[in-house]
């Protein structure tokens, strides 16, 4: 039995203690964490004197764009900071965790858009060269089942090889949805800063996979990836997906009891 | 508002004066993708290809 | 059969596409590599507008002294920038390699100096704070088996765990040594900017631990502590050291003709 | 150069004018390795006791 586990960087700066003492309270049980960091990259990229540039879609996704310098410090935050606190506090909390990131054993392939289409500043359609960041293309689990075997929860940092060999940026959703998919496994969870999938000011309950690719298309950035990855990786091999708070207290319980939004066949 | 020509269709494209190079048009008449491209100095539209939207984190 | 290699951050930067394909190479023999890159950190705590600060022990060791804020770059530069360059530069070549630190799977438990004595600049002693420098006193061997057994060649960053969970900046020297005689190593070799221990202008080709660690005395910093540990780890469970050269082209026939020094019974 | 007091042997200790505290001081007399504080305004020295060399990368 597999579950994977997404949280962003947000909910893991608000929420870091509980997300370690829960994440170790899984540990051992074929649990894998996949985590974010966006904000932080763009804090530490401040810093460095990087101006970070946000390229939005003409479907609206809006994106970090990753020049070289960008996805150094992509990289070092990613990789480095967030994933070695995330690994250092669930051992805390007593769980056995290891740092991964999709580099490591070519955990994640991915393609790197040579070019890219964004909205530019005047709301007008662009093609720009695209930056180091990729779309996953396929997933080695090889090194997650060893690592899942030797007893330890693999924490996932959301980077990836791309076709040349080079260090991409990938989004953290899709990676875990990846994952998921590859891994066959019974439960993806989104940990969001709501409790779930929010239709007319209150939590949808319970999708089916097709609904939640047709709701997808209507709820607003952010929310749509997550419930089209819950929609493809149900339809796909995963057992079951569910969007839920990733803030408060009782993350296990809520975990366990499936509360939030529900997506089943 | 330049009028260009459409490397698909032959039809006219009508431009922004603002337009900058990678500019997309769709042209309505044929439906092509069109990208905006400085050759020789000169503004042309080409057929756009090989882009996608961008992903990461 | 382990083998253990270590190499510092100058090596590293002089001669990475080498060493990235002589760790290919060796990858899936039962390899482990730890790195160093105390450069690195130094040039993005500069960066980041924190002077670095080099602190020298009565014995004449210099290390960089850690507060939170240089932990902080340590953590990203060793287990983001440098380890995930390695890792990708490794699979380049065909290796499959996996980055790690010694906070992952607690495989590196350290003891945080809380108070340690300096030279000052006026070349008296003094006790100041400790900083977040640890001093390794255990492996957890664990996941490095897990990992090689998987096939994988684990890339290591020199990071540990405290005794408060904390982490921890470790010598990268040390971290190898402790990991090669946790595992009873068949070698550990330390690729240095020299050809081998100089003395008199030569190399010395071959040295018994004892002889080892009486040398070590009398040799230059950063070539003693490597010689002491090289001894230490023979008389404990390692078949053999070599420190030798890792810049060239011939590096990993210079280690399977154990070219450089050679310490062993 | 003032003289502060062993806290150890009780005997003399000469500590030079410019000791910052955390100054280590061996008193030849008993051996005692000594650490410079301040106490109430005051330089006194005590025994320097669980401190060692630094280590790390
Ligand atoms: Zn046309
Ligand atoms: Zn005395």
């Amino acid at each position: 039995m597999v579950v994977v586990v997404k949280a962003g960087g947000r909910v893991l700066q608000k929420n870091m203690e509980t997300i370690a003492k829960s994440l170790a309270g899984m540990s051992g049980e074929g649990l894998v964490f996949v985590h974010g960091g966006g904000d932080v990259v763009t804090e530490y990229s401040k810093k460095l004197g990087i101006t970070p540039m946000i390229v939005t879609s003409p479907s609206g996704i809006r994106s970090r764009y990753t020049d070289e310098r960008e996805l150094e410090v992509y990289v070092m935050t990613m990789a480095g900071k967030i994933n070695k606190e995330i690994v250092s506090a669930v051992q805390r909390f007593g769980g056995k965790a290891v740092g991964l990131s999709g580099v490591d054993g070519a955990l994640l392939l991915a393609e790197r858009k040579k070019r890219i289409i964004i909205v530019d500043e005047r709301g007008r359609n662009r093609v720009i060269p695209g930056g180091y960041t990729g779309s996953i293309r396929s997933v080695n689990s090889a090194l997650l089942t060893t690592i899942l075997e030797g007893g330890f929860t693999p924490i996932v940092a959301p980077l990836a090889l791309g076709t040349e060999g080079e260090i991409l940026n990938v989004d953290g959703d899709q990676a875990a949805s990846w994952i998921a998919r590859s891994l066959s496994a019974e439960l993806l969870v989104f940990l969001s800063d709501v409790e779930g999938v929010m239709v007319g000011g209150r939590v949808v309950e319970r999708l089916s996979p097709s609904e939640a690719l047709e709701l997808s298309k209507t709820v607003g950035p952010g929310m749509n990836r997550k419930l089209a990855l819950a929609g493809e990786s149900v339809m796909a091999t995963v057992g079951k997906a569910l969007i839920t708070s990733g803030l408060g207290e009782d993350l296990l319980s809520r975990i366990r009891a499936s509360q939030g939004t529900v997506i089943q066949p | 508002m330049p009028e260009l020509k459409c490397p698909v269709c032959y039809g006219t494209v009508k431009v922004p004066e603002d337009a900058l190079d990678g500019e997309l048009f769709e042209h309505e008449e044929c439906g092509a993708q069109l990208e905006l491209v400085t050759s020789n100095g000169s503004k042309v539209l080409k057929l756009a290809e090989e882009v996608g939207e961008d992903w990461g984190e």
